[in-house]
């Protein structure tokens, strides 16, 4: 994104009146590309947006196997390089129960990766380059951003009327 | 919860009140800094001074090889659970006075756990061979580590809740970080746009860092039950008379749970009042806060007794002679201690007039952290002083290498945390805006109140 | 040849020949290097002048000439000294430094060795600099940084092959020299391990009849001595308040001159049985002395008392050679035989057999009556506790008991002797009343004594010579007729102890010393071990000039007036003749390491001097001579005197017992005086069983093995009785203060409430307490309870009477913490610690065999290796004589800590003994139990361990790899004995503790890896033993049909005199240690029930206990006293 | 309220945080250093350093060439080396050794004159190790040289070297290549057991 999109923004006062704008808003053809900012989480947004269900946890599911798999895998193929008798008791298979701490260790740590990777995927973070619309958007503004428009349009009166505080171009 | 509290600041605050301690904190910020930076300093002298002519002068000796550094090693990590325990299961509890408190819980777990971590390479004797053995690449010697050693689980467990601590924790703060780009001019902009990976707040990204939020919460929280667990493997997996228990794991877990509630609240304390939070942290959630203490210290309790009763009731001599000993031998001052601190003071919490005593709160808590640290005194010294053979019997005494590496790490702990409060948001910015009242319009007020009546 | 080994095995051709000619170690310096004995005098004498330079070369060279690829020293020199760097133009080493001058430890050091430049070396060696810096900084393994800059690192050690490599050396191999342990009269063969000219470990001559392959810990640890960083080099002549230092033809001249001026010379000299004795009367008498004034004093009374008797009751000039192995019976009245007494090696070996539990279930008896605990007494089968100073009416009361019995034996005329003596006592019967309730217990002891058809009684003690003490080796010798022991048990007519000391001697120097213008104290140390009051001092300060001649420092030679470094008995020549007919060679086995000279030597040159050679070179050359009666005993006159001198040295004793027709005893009645007992608190002050009067003080390894039955190292303990203790409210290390009861004199220490001692006895070891200055190990350490005693001579033996005082206790105040390694002191009712089983249990199971392997397990057995070593150690037999842990400590490179750290609880001891008291309080039951590393197949440290540094070996060794050790320290938690040892300093260089027990480099064996800080260490069984075997056998195709058993011995069981500990193969059905694993009275430490099915903590160890056998088993244990 | 530190007083409490921070580092830096020059058995240690030992390549006292001696006359390497077979060392061989061909042979070489030299003075030759194991490692040239190892195995063609040189790295890793190869054959399972070369 190496040129930053023009368009127009709406700011929201009210979680309610936000919810209503982004509803309407979604269906229609005019306003393809638009953008919803919300300082927190809020879960009347994700119902309003209607997403379906994150593939993050694909990420997670595969990344934990990945690690159960490999700890385990770590663990025998160190006592294949080198059988070392402790304890009374051989390397390998017949060690296998000792061999579940670093299994679940590993699987929690790629786990835990996976997610963070699903999740930076998805919300395609780790972008330097973000395009800030609206700074009052991780305040206490809720915020619509509508690319390619201008403040006068048809799309900024229809935000208008339903309950934006302000409408800005950017 | 969030229903009972009266919240007298609304959503358009929060950024403004709480980023103020990136300005300019109380003066007495400025204080505990430099004495925990004083403390570092001087455990880095001290652990330069026993590296070099050994470990001798810590008062470890035979037969107690383990000492205040493992004692040390378990507090810290114990203290660390609290965090994760707040940030992941009460998120999967939904229970919503953990936003108040999560942030610096999280963080509280990870300087924990970076104090812990330094424990066990203090306590090696050569710590220079110790951190190429455990990761020995390249490996001329053909040759790894014991994955049967509990130790290699420790490190296992202990780097892998250190991480997803860690990952937890800044995916938490992605979003606060992006507050404060937005707050910010100039270099500092720059900074804290890299660090918040150029977070937007969409709606989308907020679904998927929802849901990676969730299953984060979900991975960590078996981790918070295993980690405690792994350490006490450490003892149980010994043939230690007072060690060599199954009761330990969860024993274990609850007490690093009680004394991590109970540093959660005296952080809370001045932390509150050096950055003003009274208004975001509210007695409310200090109140259910203490309510945890009180149960995990029940639990502690419990673990107290039974593991007393299965010492008698298995009829092994070894054992029953070690509790015989803890309670009624030369270190019974540390069990009793251990008692009255971690199962007697907290009592008092069962009455909510105490529990609204900030002050004697605070106090209680206090030495539940003193309590605990003495419980793994009591467990990990009265058992090694006096094992199988008489013939091998000995004493221990802290060591002064011991006692300035223990406060050495209270001031890593605390300048850590300082540092932290003075740069990050101490409070959950974002997570905090969702338990205030939502910003409804009035006309939704009103009909929402209308459907009430 | 010799009656005690016929034959003439040379079995041990692995053994360095130790022949006359090739003795010492010839190494490249500047030595004469000779291959016959002529030449060698030669390089003797010239010692002295080339010595300065050289030596230093010599150890050196001896330090660094293979050492296996390796060198294992640490540096002695301190952590923080400057590396030098060296110019060396390797691929790899770009940088290149110079050497700095100022590095050398002088400037004329690198004038007079490294200055001298030669020009073929500059040529190739671009760098210049100080061989000695250049030795001293590479040979020591420290590593000169060569290219710090690059970040490259090599240590570039250097290799320094021999000039002349001797015949018998091969690098890396040890050679070992046959020679006699000189620490005291009792002279037990040694082997000396040596490699590359540096002894390494002292070990019993297995083949010698008198000791049998053990040593005593003194013996052992006498190597520590050896390379002592204390021994002077240079002789010293008083000058003010201190010495100077002088030159050795200075020294020598000034004596001279003194003894022409009036020859009024005497030599005041320890104990000898050999030509020691008759050579210094001869330099007497050919100097223009007398030969009575050769004076002979060794501080343990018995050998004057004994002698004295023996020459009082049957008119001659020997002492009984006690037989044990023949006694069924032993009866100890007051006496300490075993651990102290004149030759507790040879004792033990008797007592041993004497003792031993068969499979049967027989074993000897054993009675003691004393009145405070001693080793002998601990392991007494009945042990009766009496006042102090009744020995005597103990034996007389036994006598009377013996001549009541319808039983008794021995001569009429003896009887009538013993009968007179009865009723002499009777009629003034002093302490008879007092023990009186002790006289059932005497009588069945005099019936049990006359049923069994050997007995032997032994009485008096090194500590508790008091006023009776003579009077009670003549009672002893009484008692021993009437029950027949003379020439059963007690040899007098065939092989008798020759005494070493003249009786009266001390006495008479006290007479004559006016008369005396040069004494020559020749290794012996009167100043200390002779009492103030008694005016030894007072004489021997008249005199004009005192001239000490002592091995290593002492009081001695604080109070001469010129002194001179003597010989090491590792250096030196010498012979012994303990046994009548046998002699002992003692030839060096190593070069002279501290410049010092062999005492005789000096006194020949003197005797040149003034002008009346002693007609020989050397006193090598002497006693070659005087070996010649020795070599016409040997009827087979094919074997030369070259390869007698060697065969004799090798076998340890050789020769013939004199034997004299038995001869009746001398009625001495009218000469026996009984003296009454002194009433009230009585102090006994035996020898520390390893310090023995003070010679092992200064030796690191003696002190911190502590004594066994308080377990307190580095000190000198005050015990009293635990119960007379609480009645005056004193616990253990109270400050008390003993004093005596009419006199200022006091001592001080820590308090030990010790069981089993009467309630009117104080026991205050000897040893320590020596004077300030001599050793930085000695200085402020301990008391010595001689400044209590009064100043009486005992008129027949010229013993000073050290025992039987009166004196006072009184609390200082506060604590005087005492180095006890051991905090707990009995079992606290734990049944699979140390087991005991009756005689009778032994009896019902003597077919049965146990199965301490059998143990339910769910893993698959382990792949075994070729061998399953074990080991197996009996309790019935070890008698806590700790000549184990000192073993261990020296061949294994074991530092010593200190008294700060034992106090701390950190001693590095590989083997641990054990003291458990068990039993009533005032008379208990002791005992030892040693613990080492138990070799666990299920060992619970292995598997903790992080990194692998402790794993198990398929030959059944828990290993411990130091390298690989981080130092978590959790195997040691995780092991249940408590065996692991971990390195909390380096104490190689460890400047922390107050006292310079750093290991001298040169005395640690090369073949064990020196440990630094911070890594964990335990018993590994001697691996560098077995190993060693294990090629031998395998590579070298000595030994067919492989290993034998025993073969390899671990240096806890070589030494070991009782014979407790055997080692072998446990997968070969047959081996000892397999049987002894098989024994109805084997356990396992911690191995729980296994009859009844319980298998305790199931680690399976491969050391096994045989349970200790007791008259009854004890239900329970006595509370115990802290 | 924002508290106002004097500018001096700040840069005091600064300048005196990195004093003590640089003495923490010193004392750090000086044991650190000296674990790493006077540790016994650290000298040499597993790390990757001592990999670069390969090729190690000083400058001996004397030029000794083993080209002329053991591959030009075929000198075998036991005559010198004669320890090798019967002890854990394989030895250098003494002076006399030398002395006893060049006593007579190139007497005129400056190289033989100093050990004629040295001879005389009764004097050590002393020879820079080129191949060390640390001081941990008990290796033994017994059973090696017994078992037929060839001494080029580990020491490379040293008949061919005009100055010697390491050859092997001489790692763990690189005994084991053998010691596992060969315990497959034969099945000793003392061959990779630790005490076998560490004791």
């Amino acid at each position: 994104m190496s040129k930053k999109q023009t368009g127009i923004v709406a700011n929201y006062q009210y979680l309610d009146e936000f919810c209503t704008a982004i509803e309407t808003v979604r269906e229609r053809d005019d306003f393809t590309g638009f953008e919803a900012f919300s300082p927190t989480s809020y879960h009347e947004i994700e119902h309003a947006s209607g997403f379906k269900p994150s593939p993050v946890r694909f990420f997670t599911l595969i990344a934990g196997l990945t690690g159960t798999c490999i700890g385990f895998a770590l663990a025998l193929a160190m006592d294949w390089d080198w059988p070392i008798v402790v304890g009374g008791k051989t390397a390998g298979i017949p060690s296998l129960p000792a061999y579940v701490v670093i299994g679940f260790e590993t699987t929690i740590l790629f786990g835990a990766f996976g997610t963070i990777f699903g999740m930076l995927f998805f919300g395609r973070l780790g972008n330097p380059q973000a395009h800030i619309v609206e700074e009052r958007a991780t305040d206490d503004r809720f915020t619509i951003f509508v690319p390619g428009v201008t403040a006068g349009s048809e799309q900024a009166t229809l935000l208008k009327s339903l309950g934006a505080e302000e409408i800005k171009s950017v | 919860m969030s229903d009972e509290v009266k919240w007298t600041k609304s959503m358009a605050d929060v950024n403004r009140d709480i980023l103020v301690n990136l300005q300019s904190p109380h003066p007495s910020y400025y204080v505990a800094l430099s004495i925990s930076i004083l403390l570092v300093l001087i455990g880095i002298a001290t652990l330069a001074w026993q590296t070099s002519y050994g470990m001798g002068w810590a008062g470890i000796t035979s037969p107690v090889y383990w000492g205040v550094y493992i004692v040390d090693f378990v507090f810290w990590v114990g203290i660390g659970h609290a965090g994760t325990l707040i940030s992941a299961i009460l998120f999967l509890f939904r229970a919503q006075w953990r936003n108040s408190v999560n942030r610096f819980a999280e963080a509280m777990t990870i300087f924990a756990v970076l104090s812990a971590g330094l424990f066990p390479l203090i306590h090696v004797g050569r710590i220079w061979v110790a951190a190429y053995w455990m990761f020995p690449i390249p490996n001329t010697n053909n040759m790894w580590i014991n994955m049967r050693s509990p130790l290699v689980w420790d490190v296992f467990a202990i780097s892998t809740y250190l991480t997803v601590s860690l990952l937890f924790w800044y995916m938490g703060l992605v979003p606060d970080l992006a507050s404060i780009r937005d707050r910010v001019r100039g270099l500092r902009r720059f900074v804290y746009g890299i660090m918040s990976f150029g977070w937007r707040g969409t709606a989308k990204q907020w679904h998927h860092y929802e849901a990676g939020y969730g299953f984060l919460a979900a991975l960590a929280t078996p981790l918070v039950l295993s980690v405690h667990s792994v350490v006490s493997w450490d003892f149980a997996m010994a043939l230690q008379p007072g060690w060599h228990t199954t009761i330990f794991p969860p024993y274990f877990v609850a007490g690093a749970i009680l004394s991590g509630c109970a540093m959660v609240f005296t952080l809370i304390i001045p932390v509150r009042f050096m950055f003003r939070l009274e208004e975001y942290i509210k007695k409310e959630h200090l109140d259910a806060c203490l309510k945890l203490t009180l149960l995990t210290s029940t639990i502690v309790f419990y673990a107290y007794a039974i593991e007393f009763f299965i010492a008698w009731y298995s009829g092994n001599p070894y054992e029953w002679a070690i509790f015989e000993k803890r309670a009624a031998g030369p270190y019974a001052f540390y069990f009793w201690t251990m008692v009255f601190c971690n199962c007697i003071f907290p009592l008092a919490f069962w009455s909510k007039k105490l529990r609204e005593n900030l002050a004697l709160s605070f106090v209680i808590c206090i030495l539940i952290n003193v309590g605990m640290w003495f419980e793994r005194y009591n467990i990990i010294l009265s058992s090694l002083v006096e094992d199988f053979i008489p013939g091998s019997w000995g004493h221990f005494q802290p060591g002064i290498a011991e006692i300035l590496i223990t406060f050495g790490s209270f001031g890593w702990f605390f300048m850590w945390f300082l540092i932290f409060c003075k740069f990050f948001p101490v409070v959950s910015m974002s997570e905090i805006k969702l338990i205030m009242p939502k910003p409804l319009s009035p006309k939704k007020i009103q009909a929402l109140s209308q459907g009430e009546h | 040849m010799s009656d005690m080994h016929d034959d003439l095995d040379f079995q041990r051709s692995s053994l360095g020949e130790p022949g006359n000619d090739r003795s010492i170690p010839e190494l490249n310096n500047s030595f004469q290097v000779s291959s016959n004995p002529k030449e060698l005098k030669e390089s003797d004498k010239a010692l002295p002048t080339v010595q300065e330079k050289s030596m230093d070369m010599t150890e050196h060279s001896q330090r660094l000439a293979f050492t296996g690829g390796k060198e294992v020293f640490a540096p002695s020199e301190g952590p923080f000294e400057a590396p030098a760097t060296q110019k060396i133009s390797g691929s790899l080493y770009m940088e290149a430094e110079e050497i700095e001058p100022a590095l050398a430890e002088n400037e004329s050091d690198l004038d007079t060795i490294g200055g001298k430049k030669n020009s073929l070396e500059d040529s190739f060696l671009k760098a210049d600099i100080g061989r000695r810096d250049f030795l001293r900084l590479f040979g020591t393994g420290a590593a000169a940084s060569v290219g710090a800059a690059a970040c490259v690192r090599r240590p570039a050690e250097t290799a320094i092959p021999f000039v002349n490599q001797p015949l018998d050396t091969v690098p890396g191999r040890p050679v070992h020299y046959a020679s006699t342990c000189g620490e005291c009269s009792a002279a037990c063969g040694v082997h000396v391990k040596t490699r590359e000219g540096r002894a390494v470990k002292i070990e019993g001559n297995s083949f010698s009849a008198l000791s049998g392959g053990a040593l005593c810990a003194l013996g052992q640890g006498s190597i520590q001595a050896l390379y002592h960083p204390e021994r002077r080099s240079d002789p010293m002549e008083k000058s003010g308040s201190g010495f100077a230092k002088t030159t050795w033809d200075d020294a020598f001249k000034k004596i001279a001159g003194e003894i022409s001026v009036g020859k009024k010379v005497a030599i005041f000299t320890g104990p000898s049985t050999g030509n020691r004795h008759t050579f210094f009367k001869e330099f007497l008498t050919k100097i223009g002395a007398s030969e009575n004034n050769l004076y002979t004093y060794d501080a343990n009374p018995l050998l004057a008392s004994l002698a004295a008797a023996y020459k009082m009751a049957f008119g001659r000039s020997a002492i009984a050679r006690p037989d044990l192995r023949k006694a069924q019976t032993i009866i100890g009245i007051g006496s300490d035989f075993l651990d102290v007494g004149y030759s507790p090696v040879y004792f033990h070996k008797g007592y041993g057999i004497s003792q031993n539990v068969t499979q049967m279930g027989t074993k000897g008896e054993h009675i003691h009556f004393e009145s405070y605990l001693t080793l002998t007494g601990a392991k007494a089968s009945e042990r009766h506790v009496i006042a102090p100073g009744t020995e005597l009416a103990v034996t007389l009361m036994l006598i009377e008991e013996l001549l009541n019995s319808e039983n008794v034996k021995g001569k009429e005329s003896d009887r009538e002797i013993a009968r007179k003596l009865i009723s002499k006592y009777k009629n003034n019967a002093p302490d008879a009343q007092d023990i009186e309730s002790l006289r059932p217990a005497i009588k069945k002891t005099a019936e049990r004594a006359l049923r069994t058809s050997a007995t032997a009684i032994m009485c008096g003690s090194t500590g508790n010579f008091d006023h009776n003490g003579f009077q009670l080796q003549l009672a002893a010798i009484v008692a021993n007729c009437l029950v027949g022991s003379f020439d059963n048990v007690l040899e007098l007519a065939n092989g008798w102890f020759t005494p070493p000391v003249v009786p009266g001697d001390l006495a008479r120097f006290i007479n004559d010393a006016p008369n005396y213008d040069v004494v020559f104290f020749v290794d012996t140390n009167p100043f200390f071990t002779v009492p103030q009051k008694t005016g030894f001092h007072e004489a021997a300060a008249k005199l004009k000039t005192i001239v000490s001649i002592q091995a290593f420092p002492n009081e001695t030679d604080l109070a001469a007036t010129i002194t001179l470094p003597g010989h090491h008995y590792l250096e030196a020549w010498g012979d012994e003749s303990p046994v009548a007919g046998y002699w002992s060679f003692r030839q060096p086995a190593v070069r002279p390491t501290s410049g010092s000279r062999q005492a005789e030597d000096m006194l020949m040159w003197i005797a040149a001097h003034v002008s009346a050679p002693m007609g020989f070179e050397n006193y090598q050359a002497y006693l070659k001579d005087k070996w010649q009666a020795v070599y016409k005993l040997l009827e087979d006159k094919k074997i030369t005197y070259d390869i007698f001198v060697t065969l004799a040295l090798r076998k340890g004793v050789f020769g013939k017992p004199d034997r004299v027709a038995n001869s009746d005893m001398i009625d001495f009645v009218d000469s026996f005086n009984y003296t009454k007992a002194a009433r009230g608190l009585i102090l006994a002050a035996p020898f520390d069983v390893r310090l023995r009067d003070g010679r092992g003080a200064h030796i690191p390894i003696l002190q911190e093995a502590g004594d066994s039955l308080t377990t307190v190292a580095w000190d000198t303990y005050i015990a009293l009785n635990p119960g007379f203790a609480k009645n005056l409210g004193l616990r253990r290390n109270d400050h008390i203060k003993i004093s005596a009861a009419s006199g200022a004199e006091a001592v001080q220490s820590g308090l030990y409430p010790l069981p089993g001692l009467h309630p009117n006895v104080v026991v205050i070891p000897r040893g320590n307490g020596k004077a300030k200055g001599i050793s930085k190990i000695t200085d402020d350490l301990g008391v010595d309870p001689l400044v209590l005693v009064g100043g009486e001579i005992e008129p027949q033996t010229g013993m000073p009477i050290t025992a039987g005082n009166v004196i006072k206790i009184s609390q200082v105040g506060g604590k005087f913490v005492l180095a006890a390694m051991q905090k707990h002191n009995d079992l606290a009712n734990r049944k699979d610690i140390v087991k005991t089983v009756t005689l009778e249990e032994v009896k019902q199971n003597a077919s049965k065999q146990v199965e301490l392997d059998k143990v339910p397990d769910l893993y698959p057995a382990l792949v075994q290796g070729a061998y399953r070593w074990g080991m197996s150690i009996d309790l019935a037999k070890c008698t806590g004589c700790s000549a184990c842990m000192v073993a261990c400590s020296i061949e294994n490179n074991i530092p010593q800590i200190g008294r700060e750290q034992v106090i701390k609880g950190r001693e590095m001891h590989w083997i641990r003994l054990d003291r458990y008291f068990e039993g009533p309080i005032d008379n208990p039951q002791v005992y030892f139990q040693p613990m080492m590393c138990q070799h666990c197949n299920h060992a619970p440290c292995e598997a903790v361990c992080p990194v692998y540094a402790t794993t198990h070996d398929p030959e059944g060794i828990n290993a411990m790899t130091y390298n690989r050790c981080v130092g978590t320290r959790y195997c040691a938690n995780a092991c249940p004995y408590k065996v692991r040892r971990f390195n909390w300093f380096t104490h190689a260089w460890n400047t922390m503790g107050e006292r310079p027990m750093d290991r001298n480099p040169r005395a640690l064996n090369p073949d064990v890896t020196v440990r630094t800080r911070g890594v964990m260490e335990k018993c590994n069984f001697c691996y560098q033993r077995i190993r060693a075997a294990k090629h031998e056998v395998e590579y070298l195709n000595q030994g067919e049909g492989g290993l034998k058993d025993g073969q390899i011995q671990t240096a806890c069981q070589q030494t070991c005199p009782a014979d407790a500990i055997t080692f072998g193969d446990l997968s070969k059905d047959q081996s000892w240690v397999a049987r002894n694993r098989k024994d109805s009275r084997a356990y396992l430490a911690l191995g729980g029930d296994p009859e009844h099915k319980e298998y305790g903590l199931k680690t399976l160890p491969n050391v096994s206990y045989l349970a200790k056998v007791v008259n009854e088993k004890l239900k329970g244990s006595e509370p115990e006293h802290h | 309220m924002r508290i106002l530190i004097p500018y001096k007083v700040k840069m005091m409490i600064k300048s005196l945080m990195f004093l003590m921070f640089g003495a923490s580092l010193y004392l750090w830096a000086q044991p650190s250093y000296a674990w790493w020059m006077w540790t016994p058995g650290d000298t040499v240690d597993n790390s990757s350093q001592s990999s670069l030992s390969k090729g190690y390549k000083p400058i001996q006292p004397i030029p000794f060439s083993h080209v002329a001696h053991a591959d030009k006359r075929q000198i075998n390497c036991e005559f010198c080396h004669s320890a090798a077979r019967r002890s854990t060392s394989a030895g250098i061989p003494p002076l006399n050794t030398c002395m006893g061909c060049h006593r007579f042979v190139r007497t005129d070489k400056d190289a033989i004159k100093l050990i004629t030299q040295k001879t005389e003075k009764n004097e050590p030759m002393e020879w820079i190790k080129v191949n060390d194991l640390p001081d941990f490692v008990r290796f033994s040239h017994m059973p090696h040289v017994s078992k037929g190892v060839t001494c080029q195995t580990c020491h490379g063609d040293v008949q061919k070297m005009e100055v010697v040189e390491q050859f092997a790295p001489m790692q763990m890793g690189w005994c084991l290549d053998c010691h596992r190869t060969e315990q497959k054959k034969s099945h000793k399972t003392t061959l990779t057991a630790c005490q076998t070369c560490h004791f």
